[in-house]
């Protein structure tokens, strides 16, 4: 019985993940939209494109190759399992021990490598640049993720999101120096994980300005589908990462209530509001910057987050 | 009277000598003159077996036995490879057959010579065998009369005579040092007699001679920086006689100085010999590893290599001890095979590309199969890479003495490796690469060159029990 | 009390000293020759003087050698040969006769203290004549090394090992002193005849020399 | 079971004469390859059942080697595993050659090397004295020596043959003084004698910087790294395997045995060291692989990377041990070992796919490559495993030895010292850069090589390669997918090894559930290969599954876009170089001192507008360069010594008479 519920929750988890990840976008895009004082697209159109999308032949480059083919499925299967381990609603969920945060970061890892990989596949010279970048970001990116995670890990004495969620949630936290670093490195990293403005453009289509589109600019129809899927899976992840971690109220402790799952779902879906609304106006607020100019802004959270593991080393009371 | 073992070690040489200064024709000769090096080394062998006694003027312990043996061994197989040598130098004409029979003759002078200075019992005597052993190879190295040979030959017979008198002079003082004590006569220059009395000799006269036969003798070892005639030497003789200049003649003169290393070494009075010794062997070692860089002559480049492992060996004695004691004498072992069967190679190599430039020979391992990867087991020998004896040799060396001298065992140590990397530059060139030169098929006898290394390389990897006690006691002789 | 002999030995010996300066300052051949044929009669007439001293007969064969064949027939033959060569009246010294009378000087201070701290134990006569020998010794040497031509080179290497026959005279009893002397003078026969065989003269040329050494690692 | 071991080594050595003898048969390739795998199998299946059954150490004295010693030959769990590596790695290799060494124009220079070379190996690691140890380890070197310069008549393999024997003998002599001075000078060279030897705390930790260099330098440690690069391409491929694969993880076994077994109780402060050279090692040789066009040069730099992984974790176990901390001891040595076992997997792997492309293409430069995915399709299947696995991607092998790695670096702020407190983050750091680092570097190798557009004529021509050569990848590939999902196994194989050196050892990981690790305990950290795995498949299954039903499953083909300007040309892809720019330009200047000089044609000329990027190996220029020079310029000035008449070379006689002399007065 109780296992049958515990597998019904992690299934709940993972349609949850998969069904929010597209209206989170979408609300991104929306708020965005209202911020330029635009209409704006609306509440659905990412299910909408993605529907059509789905629909629609696929269109090969001349000489893609069965990587080609397979890489969307991997990506997308990646991304979505790595959504689906985060606590959202309720801790300890049944396979939340499969993966700790530095596996799931490194699943999350293995998508990009691939679509890496996708941009090389066509022989063009814009996949090259899409994925010479994202690769470039990545190698800076990753380091200062890991970093992050360590800072987080040494407080709470362990990298099981579960375990660090209740342990952010108790009292014994405090404020902390190094938690502040980790979450502004945390929030620098997502933004580039995410090829958010300032460090890419997810709307434009000049193709040398961007990284993630031209990268997956060869894809068309089912596979495009997948990987944007794949892309808002992505953004939703690290929106509840960022959720658990430093805002774990609500997650409702491995009990089977109705009740407390209610109110986390609730609650799980009111951090996704702000947190998007936060991104929406942080987008709007600035400019994006040059590439060359990406390695410093990521340095920057490099540093800040060893700065943070630094401190925790030095002493436990940082 | 019964003419023992000992004896025999040198009554055969000095008659051989005799009968073939007189013989015509070199395929008889040369065959003679092996046969002669065969039996002196036998009886040699027997020297073991029949323990004969030391009498007034010859004496035979541990120590001379391992060199008499080693000394009539290289001399065997030498004269096997100089019989396919100098026939090859009769066809081409560079060499008349009665400078083939002069060769032979002093070939066995020479072995008598060094016979005696090894088992000479007498200071003495051992000086006047050693100054005759010069003057056979100073004639030797003259014999293909060319402008550099020649050059090379008064080079050696000045250095080597100013050499001789310093030697004589220690030998004087040595004697002085032993009268008072032993009373006038020539028991004050019996070894035998000189050991027992050494505690109560006038130690500052001891040390003074000990200055003076360091240089006359340590002129013949080729210590740097008296080394200046043996590069020359080496390459301007015959090749068989660099063979026996390499492989024995430097070990005669080392077997004197450890003969006088030993006498100090009983007088606590006197000073250490030890840190001279150490002094003048990494000289030599670290000079002649530098020196092997800019070598174009194959030959020449080789005896410098000479020079360095000489440095080793005297380095080793003078740190003196068990085992670093050991060490010096299995290394003087391996690196008197292993540097004859180099120069055996060396020696074809010549013949068939016709030059010693180094520049000239290249990918020997192409052309000449055999010759070219023995050539590269020599080298590799040389080296001190495994699994050869020289490797087990330095081994010991090092490693039992940087605990007592780190420094100077690090100069050692560096010593060793610039060697080596002069040497595997040289080799590369030589042994591999495009091939260069004459491509004629070598007619050449192996077995020497290859009797050698499997020696070394049975060594390295397992040494009888009897040759290990041997030296052992020698060893603890060596103090 | 042998002091009168061991006054006269020390006085030959001395004064075999003294002609080693000599034959230093010399800077032409020809009186370099003279210089020796004295240099070997003061030896013999010391030789002799020893055998008398430690009547030892024997050693009166080595005075006779050094003085026939030191003293007469060496300083001839490489007369003949410098007149040959025509270098008779050449100035051929490395350095200045004064740079190398000092040098000489320094040398003589060194032998005496090496050998007078040396021979604490052993008997007077043989400690001065050891002193001095190794004087000579040395002094030979240096004529040998700041002498550019072969003949005077000869001259000093001869010189060398009249110092040695001084000394193994001078140590009582030693056996051999006559077999060596012997073998020395066929060892310097050698040489004077390879200088006459082979024109050595311009085989010693500084130049020339490395000339040569270039050529042979050169070529080939 | 040594015995039958040591029966293993010899039966090796005994293939070489035999190989000697065929060369010149076309088949020999067969028996002697053939004979390798059957040995090194056997050896392979000894040493697993000595890992797992493991019994007390058998030993045998031989009486070879040093006479009075004789050779002391041992097998514990340390020695067992690193057998399984060795041979592991050399049946690979020589199922591989089966079929790669009919390529081989000269195998007479190869064959009769290839077997002493295995057999060398495991020579290396069952030795028990120092006098077999270091012959066998120079005798190592020597045989591969002899493997890297078996194409002889490129100059640049003579040099790389050069560059290597030099830094082998330097890396020898090293350790023969650092045995030096544990065995004293009376010859204590038994490791046994060593191990009971109480050494003073001075003297141990020159032992151990000593060891540092001697292991290091054949390991590939940054800055003694020089030889790796050039050496290891160079040979024939399996051969470069064997090197990369195995020899540097014999090298590590060196370090291992004595920093760990011999010398007893480490200091904290040698950690520190250790982890400084671990660290850097790591990130510069990943760095240099981003800049290298060479394929197998590429596979030989992330080699060093992975060396310097490893050695940061050996650092961290010596801290934790010297504290005594020795569960978190064994999880460092446990994620070194494993990434040992996991490095000689995918490395070796990756060497053969190298092979293959260069036997199939004829060369190894990628800017001439590409495109072969669709010309070898399985050759860049396997490879693409390796590269993945390589990166350090779940839920492949690499992943958990890294893991492990992170969770020790994790435990390290109990450990009490400043030093280290500033120190481990410090390198937790590199280790992080490097590890996406070599994600790119792999993307470059694989994206370059396989995908794309065929560079060059050969590219396109290449064939797939032979069914020998692809059953040893796949045989690699499956092993690092197996090690990936199924990490507990391997950890508990290695519980008895940690716990011989360290005291300690991790909970039995194959008792919890699904198979998943957990280091400490569950909820501190877990992870579990097995379900990410089966995750990742059945949803990608299941979604391909469901659009190809529910939506469309049609492909049309048609150009790729290229703004409008379709063009004909390969050379408009992004090449090896280019796409190595940006990191270049971010780290670049720093590490290579980079300068990139364009020059642009004026307006309206034709002229090619040009790039130039200069890269300087500033460690070769300031490092290995003077020291050559030096040694040119001293053999230059003795050499005058040469040319000097016989009155200087008298003088120099008379001047040491005289000092001598001088000496000799002014003694006391």
């Amino acid at each position: 019985m109780a296992v049958i519920a515990d597998f019904a929750l992690q299934g709940a988890q993972m349609l949850l993940v998969l069904l929010m990840a597209p209206l989170l976008t979408g609300f991104v895009r929306k708020v965005k939209a209202r911020l330029l004082s635009r209409q704006g697209p609306p509440l659905l159109q990412p299910y909408r494109d993605l529907f059509k999308l789905m629909r629609k032949d696929v269109v090969l480059a001349s000489n893609a190759s069965w990587l080609f083919r397979i890489i969307p499925y991997l990506v997308f299967a990646a991304t979505w399992v790595a959504a689906s381990l985060i606590p959202t609603f309720r801790s300890g969920l049944l396979f939340s021990w499969t993966a700790d945060l530095i596996a799931i970061i490194a699943v999350l890892g293995s998508a990009r490598f691939f679509l890496a990989l996708a941009g090389l596949d066509a022989g063009t010279s814009f996949g090259g640049i899409g994925s010479s970048r994202e690769v470039m970001i990545a190698s800076l990116a990753e380091p200062a993720m890991l970093m992050i995670v360590f800072a987080i890990a040494l407080i709470a004495g362990s990298t099981q999101l579960s375990t660090m969620a209740a342990f952010m949630n108790s009292a014994d936290v405090g404020l902390r120096v190094s938690l502040g670093l980790a979450l502004i490195a945390l929030i620098i990293v997502a933004v580039a994980e995410n090829a958010r403005i300032p460090v890419d453009n997810p709307a434009t289509h000049l193709e040398l300005t961007m990284v993630h589109e031209a990268m997956v600019l060869e894809y068309s129809g089912r596979h495009l589908a997948l990987i944007e899927l794949a892309a808002s899976l992505k953004l939703l992840l690290y929106v509840s990462l960022i959720a658990c971690l430093f805002a774990p109220w609500g997650i409702s402790s491995p009990v089977i209530a109705p009740l407390p799952l209610l109110i986390g779902i609730a609650a799980y879906i009111g951090k996704l509001a702000v947190l998007g609304f936060l991104l929406a106006v942080f987008e709007t607020s600035i400019a994006k910057m040059r590439v060359f100019r990406v390695p410093e802004f990521l340095g920057a959270a490099l540093m800040l987050a060893l700065l943070a593991t630094l401190l925790r080393f030095v002493s436990g009371s940082f | 009277m019964s003419i023992g073992a000992l004896e025999g070690v040198l009554l055969i040489p000095a008659l051989s000598a005799a009968l073939l200064a007189v013989l015509p024709g070199y395929k008889l000769t040369s065959r003679l003159n092996m046969a002669a090096a065969f039996f002196t080394f036998a009886i040699a062998v027997s020297l073991f077996i029949v323990e004969p006694a030391s009498g007034r003027y010859l004496l035979v312990d541990d120590l001379n036995k391992v060199f008499i043996v080693l000394t009539t061994f290289v001399a065997f197989t030498t004269s096997a490879f100089s019989a396919s040598y100098i026939g090859h130098e009769i066809e081409t004409g560079r060499l008349k057959p009665a400078h083939v029979r002069f060769y032979h003759a002093m070939y066995q002078v020479l072995m008598f010579a060094m016979n005696l200075a090894l088992t000479a019992n007498n200071i003495g005597l051992m000086w006047v065998a050693i100054e005759l052993a010069t003057l056979t190879t100073v004639l030797m190295v003259g014999l293909y009369r060319t402008h550099e040979a020649l050059e090379a030959a008064w080079k050696y017979f000045i250095l080597g005579s100013v050499g001789i008198a310093l030697a004589l002079f220690g030998t004087i003082l040595i004697y002085m040092a032993a009268q008072p004590v032993i009373g006038e006569g020539p028991d004050a220059m019996v070894w035998t007699i000189l050991m027992t009395q050494a505690a109560r000799f006038d130690p500052d006269l001891l040390n003074v001679a000990f200055v003076f036969l360091l240089l006359g003798y340590g002129t013949k070892v080729g210590l740097a920086p008296l080394h200046a005639w043996l590069p020359d030497a080496h390459a301007e003789g015959p090749t068989p006689i660099s063979a026996v200049l390499s492989g024995l003649l430097l070990n005669v003169a080392l077997y004197a100085l450890l003969r006088f290393k030993m006498l100090l070494a009983l007088n606590p009075a006197s000073i250490a010999p030890g840190p001279l010794m150490v002094t003048m062997g990494l000289i030599s070692a670290v000079f002649a590893a530098f020196m092997l860089y800019k070598r174009r002559d194959i030959k020449r480049m080789f005896a410098y290599s000479s020079i360095e492992h000489m440095g080793i060996i005297v380095f080793a004695f003078g740190m003196g001890g068990p085992l670093a004691n050991f060490a010096g004498l299995l290394h003087m072992t391996m690196h008197s095979l292993t540097k004859s069967a180099i120069f055996f190679a060396v020696g074809h190599i010549a013949q068939i590309k016709g030059t010693q430039r180094i520049a000239d020979i290249s990918g020997l391992t192409v052309t000449h199969p055999v010759l070219g990867w023995g050539l590269v087991a020599g080298v590799v020998a040389i080296a001190g890479l495994p699994p050869m004896g020289i490797f087990m040799s330095e081994f010991l060396v090092v490693s039992s003495t940087f605990a007592r001298a780190p420094y100077l065992v690090v100069i050692l140590v560096i010593a060793i490796l610039v060697a080596l990397g002069a040497l595997f530059l040289k080799l590369n060139t030589i042994a591999f690469g495009e091939p260069r030169g004459s491509t004629a098929p070598a007619q050449a006898s192996y077995v020497p060159m290859f009797a050698h290394l499997a020696i070394v390389f049975a060594a390295g990897i397992y040494m009888p029990e009897a040759l290990v006690t041997g030296f052992q006691n020698v060893a603890r002789l060596l103090g | 009390m042998h002091s009168i002999t061991f006054d006269i030995a020390h006085m030959l010996a001395g004064s075999l000293v003294l002609v080693s300066f000599l034959q230093l300052y010399q800077d032409r051949l020809s009186a370099l020759l003279n210089m020796f044929a004295l240099h070997a009669f003061v030896l013999a007439a010391s030789v002799a003087w020893q055998a008398y001293a430690q009547d030892a007969p024997h050693l009166y064969i080595t005075a006779v050698i050094a003085l026939i064949f030191k003293a007469i027939v060496i300083p001839l033959a490489l007369r003949r040969i410098v007149i040959k060569l025509g270098i008779h009246r050449e100035i051929e010294n490395v350095f200045g006769v004064g740079l190398a009378m000092l040098l000489g000087i320094g040398l003589v201070a060194l032998s005496m203290v090496v050998m007078l701290r040396v021979t604490s134990g052993a008997d007077p006569l043989a400690r001065e004549d050891l002193a001095f020998a190794l004087a000579v010794v040395l002094l030979g040497l240096l004529m040998m090394v700041t002498r550019r031509n072969a003949v005077s080179q000869v001259v000093g290497f001869m010189s060398l090992e009249n110092g040695l026959v001084l000394a193994a005279t001078g140590a009582k009893g030693m056996p051999l002193v006559v077999e060596i002397s012997i073998a020395f003078s066929v060892l310097i026969a050698f040489i004077v005849i390879g200088i006459f065989l082979f024109r050595i003269r311009e085989r010693f040329d500084t130049v020339d020399m490395q000339a040569m050494d270039r050529f042979r690692e050169e070529q080939r | 079971m040594i015995s039958i071991a040591l029966f293993g080594v010899l039966a090796l050595v005994a293939i070489a004469p035999i190989a000697v003898a065929t060369s010149a048969s076309p088949n020999a390739t067969g028996i002697v390859y053939g004979a390798c795998l059957i040995v090194t199998l056997i050896l392979f299946l000894i040493a697993l059942e000595i890992l797992f059954a493991h019994p007390a150490a058998s030993t045998v004295v031989l009486p070879l080697g040093l006479p009075w010693l004789g050779a002391h030959f041992r097998i514990d769990p340390l020695a067992a595993f690193f057998l399984v590596v060795v041979n592991l790695g050399g049946a690979a290799a020589s199922l591989f050659a089966l079929g790669y060494g009919r390529h081989e124009d000269s195998p007479q220079r190869v064959l009769p090397f290839f077997p002493v070379y295995l057999a060398t190996m495991n020579l290396v690691v069952l030795a028990d004295d120092a006098f077999t140890f270091l012959v066998s380890w120079e005798f190592m070197s020597l045989s591969s020596w002899a493997l890297v310069i078996a194409h002889h008549r490129v100059q640049e393999n003579m040099r790389a043959g050069y560059v290597y024997l030099l830094m082998a003998g330097f890396g020898t002599l090293t350790l023969l003084l650092a045995f030096g001075l544990m065995a004293g000078g009376d010859g204590g060279y038994a490791f046994d004698a060593i191990r009971t030897s109480h050494l003073t705390i001075g003297t141990s930790a020159l032992v151990l910087i000593l060891v540092l260099i001697g292991a290091g330098s054949k390991a590939g440690l940054v800055p003694l790294h020089a030889w790796l690069p050039l050496a290891h391409p160079a040979a024939p491929s399996h051969v470069s395997a064997l090197m990369s694969g195995v020899m540097t993880k014999v090298a590590v076994y060196g370090f291992i045995r004595i920093a760990f077994d011999l010398i007893g109780q480490p200091q904290w402060w040698w950690s520190l060291v250790v982890l400084a050279v671990g660290g850097v090692t790591a990130v510069m040789g990943v760095l240099y692989a981003l800049m290298q066009r060479d394929l197998k040069r590429v596979l030989a730099y992330s080699t060093i990377e992975n060396i310097g992984l490893i050695f940061a974790s050996l650092g961290l176990a010596l801290a934790f041990k010297a504290y005594g901390m020795n569960v978190a001891a064994a999880l460092a040595l446990t994620a070194a070992l494993l990434h040992v076992f996991n490095h000689s997997l995918f490395k070796s792997l990756l060497f053969f796919g190298a092979g293959s492309v260069q036997s199939a293409t004829g060369t190894r430069d990628m800017e001439q490559l590409g495109g072969l995915i669709h010309r070898m399709p399985q050759t860049a299947f396997v490879f693409l495993i390796g590269c993945t696995a390589i990166s350090a991607l779940p839920p492949l092998n690499g992943f958990v030895s890294e893991w492990l790695t992170f969770q020790a670096i994790l435990l390290s702020p109990q450990l009490p010292s400043w030093g280290l407190k500033l120190m481990v983050p410090a390198v937790g750091a590199l280790l992080a850069l490097s590890a996406a680092l070599a994600g790119a570097c792999f993307v470059r190798a694989f994206g370059i090589t396989f995908l794309g557009r065929p560079r060059s004529p050969e590219a396109e021509a290449a064939q797939e390669t032979d069914t020998n050569s692809l059953a040893a990848m796949y045989a690699l590939a499956g092993a690092c997918l197996i090690a990936g999902i199924l990490p507990g196994i391997f950890i508990d194989a290695l519980a008895p090894v940690v716990q011989s050196l360290t005291d300690g050892r991790l909970p039995v990981q194959t008792g919890g559930q699904w198979l998943s690790i957990v280091p400490i305990a569950e909820s501190r950290s877990s992870y579990n290969g097995l379900l990410v795995f089966a995750f990742m498949f059945i949803t990608g299954m299941v979604t391909a599954f469901a659009i190809h039903r529910l939506a469309s499953d049609k492909i049309r083909r048609g150009p790729a876009w290229g703004c409008g300007y379709p063009d004909a040309s390969t050379l408009t892809q992004y090449s090896a170089s280019s796409f190595a720019q940006p990191i270049r330009r971010v780290f670049g200047s720093v590490v290579f001192g980079a300068r990139e000089t364009g020059e642009m044609p004026k307006p309206g000329s034709i002229a090619p507008a040009r790039l130039t990027v200069r890269l300087r190996d500033l460690i070769w220029d300031y490092a290995y360069a003077p020291i050559a020079n030096a040694v040119g310029v001293i053999a230059e000035r003795l050499n005058y010594l040469q040319f000097l008449t016989i009155r200087s070379y008298l003088s120099l006689v008379f001047g040491a008479l005289v000092i001598l002399l001088t000496v000799l007065a002014t003694w006391p």
